[in-house]
């Protein structure tokens, strides 16, 4: 079913300022991609900001999320670090993994961001075992579960919303359809006329869809979502769809390769989610066009700022590769 | 104070004193509150501690082994259970590619994955290709698990205690033959250390590095060696990811010549890894070529007139030990002191599990 | 959605005959157990007769078929000799895989029966593979997968189906839901009002569901499925409800250790389907009480030769143990 | 007749050949049919044989390799595709439990799996825990599996022939580092038989054992041994299972001296089982310590900062090598005469996957 009532209002500002910051930073890794200084895969989400803009302001602080290989956004906006995570996509010691992870081994403990792997749905179960433990500790606060449409191929992904659904568990999981895996369109990987969400409604799972370029609906559907979990009815599942700009991993443009056309590129370009939300807000005067410079130029002086202390932070000594492999004794 | 027990007892135990230690300590995996209570090694757990912490689960390997994972992150030590090893290859991605490298490639900073997962290995009354596989060289080969395979009900408690406050994740190797093992069980919160090897017998002649139900066969093969006027070093290794080399090795260089006995089939196994290991360790103090003795490089088939032979037991022991000190010896004695058919642990086992 | 109308006339005669035959061999199995001659894990389906025999009817000769731990009646149903399944039982040379598989691992693909295996929904997506070569061959043959209600909590149960789904691979799904996977019952492996068969409507593909202890109505159902699956509409899924009667797995009842209760039991022992299906022809009048009787001192017979072969045959050398590991050359 | 062809050509034209002669084999997997054909491994083939048979697939790897078993057992030969090996970890249970056991368990009368799976093992440019795994050990443990892994274009071309026309399941490891490299490939139907290892040098000092990148590097270390008056037999293994023991014994019982070297974590590997089995059966004939050298026994890191000296190199194995001789040798040459940075396979490679 999709959510149309307002339920809750969206805090509108915050939600274009988190928009905007996660467009810019992705951007500048874009641009700064070909200087061959971030020496790992980056899988961006230019164009699909408001789905992790969203969800990230409806998540309550207390909430933990994990993630999988295009988690940069997820993990901004949970609240994790800007200057950290650029410091580990630059293998610096200062990286929230320290070095060790790389763009899709991201951590924050710190603020419930417990973790991105890179096998397609690998972080699934384990989200889901976040909720396991959650319910068990009875306290009101939810796992969120972030990934892509190709995850829902892996087995893994029912056995866990299986589990969690027998135990009505306090898991939101949230698939961002951007109808491609790598260069693989949904046509060879899934059936005809198959809605993720109606799938998972199927499984015994509550499940809701939307325009996951429309931030507000992103967190209208989120927010209620998330309020019947903390009510006790168990998980949820939200399908937004929406669209990747860039090339699956790095920093290029690739519809001139042939696994999509231009136009359909365009199509999806000429609605970017960003600028649309932008216009909007200015539209209904919720914010001024000075307001938005200021946002952007406090964001820019942000991503700046996050880039220098990656450049400037200092590499691991190659002797740091030997620990942090087993807990206890000398750590290794 | 030491009491006997048998070693499923001593797993039963061993999970109840861990869960009154800490009441973050789950139980779960098929089968764990059902009647035959995972042969006797979940006996009292849903009773003692309720529903919440013991508990049955979809038939979900991949998927279980990931929760666990996931509910070890929010701070629970998961213990969960495989009626056989066999069925925990559909969850290798969560352990290796998750369990064994989360602490790692988050540079140190996450929360410990505490998950042991117990794994029985199969054997006899035809448990054939699929209910019979021994595969602790594959949990071995990867960094960031730790591998235990007891061979004593003491053990089998003191390993399992300490894999369960051990913040790293554990394999719990348990034989099934071993289950109904009767042996003294010390009281209380008893643990053995991850990474130490016991060494069971002494002797000087050559060494045996065992694990699991091998440590049994080699002490049983003693006698028969003793007659020869042979005596051996006869080592359980315990763990054998991390390796307790220290021992292993000692022993080797004691006696200069060593025995590596396994449970699986031979190529790229634990006792290959013995055998390479004290060929560069302990070049100098060799008598003889050290050799290993395992499964056949076959499936196990599920015959009883296929598996007479198959398994090492306490008179392949004898007989390579004594040919390693250029002797033959007359294994006979073992072979007509057993009582019970090849393919069954002992005259209580009727089948059908 | 349940087929009720009759769309083809089931062969009452012979379906009577197959849950007979059936039923009289696993008796026998379930007798002699204890002489413990066999030794190996067997898992009987008695209680569980309609489907096999009705699903074997229903399937052509030329269909392929494999199963799971529990699958000597599939065997049997797909035209398996008896006394080749019962001397792999006692672990003869003469045994259908000459004794290296034992009760759960069963072949014979000279009647199209391309194996069974004892990891749970292991064969699940092998089937699905057969459907695919079947599908690239152009025959009209379709790939049949026999298993339980346990089996669709394993992810590769939806992978396999997804693919089916994708790809419309003739395959026929069968699902033997007897409500416990060893002594654990539904409610702790699946969500509460979960109906299997809707969740399968939900993956895309064509499902049915229907008493499985009522022959007539599986044989009307697979009939219908496998007639959709042969003009070319995709895969389709059956759910039978049924009941075993014994332990998981051995000879002995076992409804005192408290997983089910005895009432449970006999409820569905009132309602047996081999007793209900003969008295229910014989009020008809298509069978006389001869004719059963008849039939029965031929099964009975049968039955008897086949422990006289099992019992006779060789036992391998152990030799045999190092042979047939690879193809070509020596074998190993 | 020879032609210059990189390894990624070569295998794409090893799979076109088979295609071309059985039209039962077919090719599957994750972008086998996407602009950039994995790395361009398989350019070409959906042109000239078309989607029936050359196709993408759900991300479903376990299903989809228990489809490909599925198929094999109807006739088809099924050629599967991983872009990295450490994917395929969630297929272990199809390719184990049924794949490796299927004729066995059946007592050899079923249609045989016809099944190669091509694994790629990542490597650099912060490819990192989750991408860079090298499990032939895993696979060589398990009886009923072949395992090659190609070392030169000409190699990754006739192990591939060979093994599409092998009637039992065969892992292909193929090394992303090895794509672009240039060599001779034999025209047409080329085939290098599974089972025969490759001395692709001749010395007298000691035996180093190869495989994959590895042969590439023994090989780059010989120049530098050369100067020091040493001379190698460099062995490169092309299959690990079954591995050529006669070859490899042979060359062990001319030079005295061994080491093995791996592409994979040390503990219960590859290198291991070689070190074992020469101490076992080549004791009199060893001079020195039989050695390995292998990654170290941790995950791969992702900083170029923690790489740099991880992956054994040539300077490592000259090293190494000389050390076994009792001398020490300069490896600055080696060192200096690179011109990419550590982390990339050379200048043509700018990231990011
Ligand atoms: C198990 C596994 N299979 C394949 C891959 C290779 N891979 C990396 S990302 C990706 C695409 C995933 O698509 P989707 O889930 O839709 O996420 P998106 O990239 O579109 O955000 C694939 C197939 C992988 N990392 N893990
Ligand atoms: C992967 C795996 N997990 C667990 C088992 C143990 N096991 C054997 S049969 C069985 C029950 C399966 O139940 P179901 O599919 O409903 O079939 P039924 O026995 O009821 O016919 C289980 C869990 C197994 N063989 N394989
Ligand atoms: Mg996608
Ligand atoms: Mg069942």
């Amino acid at each position: 079913m999709t959510i149309r009532a307002a339920g809750h209002e969206p805090p509108r500002v915050a939600l274009l300022r988190s928009m905007l910051r996660l467009r810019c930073f992705e951007e500048a890794i874009a641009e700064r991609y070909p200087e061959q200084k971030m020496r790992c895969p980056v899988h961006l989400s230019v164009g699909q900001e408001a789905v992790s803009a969203a969800v990230g302001l409806a998540l309550e602080p207390g909430d933990l999320a994990v993630s999988g290989h295009r988690a940069h956004t997820h993990y901004l906006a949970k609240g994790g670090s800007m200057p950290r995570l650029l410091a580990e996509i630059y293998g610096k010691r200062t990286g929230c993994s320290r070095g060790k992870g790389g763009s899709m081994h991201l951590i924050d403990e710190t603020v419930g961001f417990k973790g991105s792997t890179a096998i397609v749905a690998g972080t699934i179960p384990v989200g889901t075992g976040l909720g396991l433990s959650l319910s068990l500790r009875n306290t009101k606060q939810v796992a969120c579960v972030f990934f892509g449409d190709a995850a829902v191929e892996e087995g893994v992904f029912f056995e866990a919303v299986n589990f969690a659904a027998v135990r009505r568990l306090p898991v939101l999981y949230v698939c961002e359809n951007n109808f491609y895996s790598v260069y693989s369109p949904l046509r060879v990987r899934q059936p005809e006329g198959r809605q993720i969400h109606e799938m998972v409604s199927g499984l015994g799972v509550r499940a809701m869809h939307g325009d996951g370029n429309d931030p507000e609906l992103v967190y209208r559907t989120t927010v209620d979502a998330l309020d019947s979990i903390r009510s006790g009815s168990g998980p949820a599942f939200v399908e937004f769809t929406t669209y990747r700009y860039r090339e699956h991993c790095g920093p290029n443009f690739d519809n001139d390769i042939g696994y999509r056309t231009e136009a359909e590129f365009l199509r999806w370009r000429a609605a970017d989610p960003v600028e649309a939300y932008e216009r909007r807000l200015l539209d209904l005067g919720t914010v001024t066009s000075e307001a938005v410079r200021d946002m952007r130029a406090e964001i820019a002086a942000e991503v700046a700022d996050a880039f220098a202390f990656a450049e400037h932070s200092a590499f691991p000594d190659a002797a740091e590769a030997y620990c942090d492999l087993y807990a206890g004794e000398d750590g290794t | 104070m030491s009491r006997v027990r048998t070693y499923a007892e001593a797993i039963a135990e061993a999970t109840a004193i861990a869960m009154e230690i800490d009441e973050r300590v789950l139980c779960f995996g098929l089968g764990v509150d059902d009647p035959k209570r995972v042969f006797g090694t979940t006996a009292g757990l849903l009773e003692r501690f309720g529903p919440a912490r013991v508990f049955d689960m979809p038939t979900s390997e991949a998927g279980m082994t990931g929760v666990a994972i996931g509910a070890s992150l929010d701070g629970a030590r998961c213990l969960m259970t495989h009626q056989r090893l066999d069925f925990f290859l559909l969850a290798l991605d969560q352990i290796v590619n998750n369990a064994a490298k989360w602490r790692y490639m988050f540079g140190g900073q996450s929360t410990p994955v505490r998950l042991v997962v117990r794994l029985i290995l199969g054997r006899g009354w035809g448990q054939g290709p699929t209910h019979s596989q021994n595969l602790q060289s594959w949990f071995a080969h990867i960094p960031g698990l730790k591998v235990v395979m007891p061979a004593s009900p003491a053990d089998a408690k003191g390993l399992l205690l300490s894999a369960l406050f051990d913040d790293n994740p554990v394999l719990y190797l348990e034989h099934r033959w071993l289950h109904q093992m009767q042996g003294d069980v010390p009281e209380g919160d008893y643990r053995v250390p991850i990474g130490k090897a016991n060494r069971v017998a002494d002797g000087d002649d050559l060494t045996i590095v065992t694990m699991s139900s091998m440590t049994l066969e080699a002490l049983h093969a003693l006698p028969c060696l003793r007659k020869a006027g042979l005596s051996a070093d006869v080592i359980d290794l315990r763990t054998v990811r991390p390796l307790d080399w220290e021992t292993v090795l000692g022993s080797i260089r004691k006696t200069g010549r060593l025995l590596a006995v396994d449970t699986a089939s031979p190529t790229c196994s634990v006792a290959a890894e013995i055998v390479a290991t004290a060929a560069s360790e302990c070049f100098d103090r060799l008598k003889a070529p050290p050799r290993r003795l395992a499964m056949p490089d076959f499936p196990v088939p599920t015959s009883p007139a296929l598996t007479a032979n198959f398994y090492p037991r306490a008179e392949h022991i004898a007989a390579a030990a004594a040919s390693m000190l250029g002797r033959t010896i007359d294994v006979e004695d073992i072979v007509a002191s057993r009582t019970s058919p090849h393919d069954v642990p002992g005259e209580w086992f009727k089948g059908p599990f």
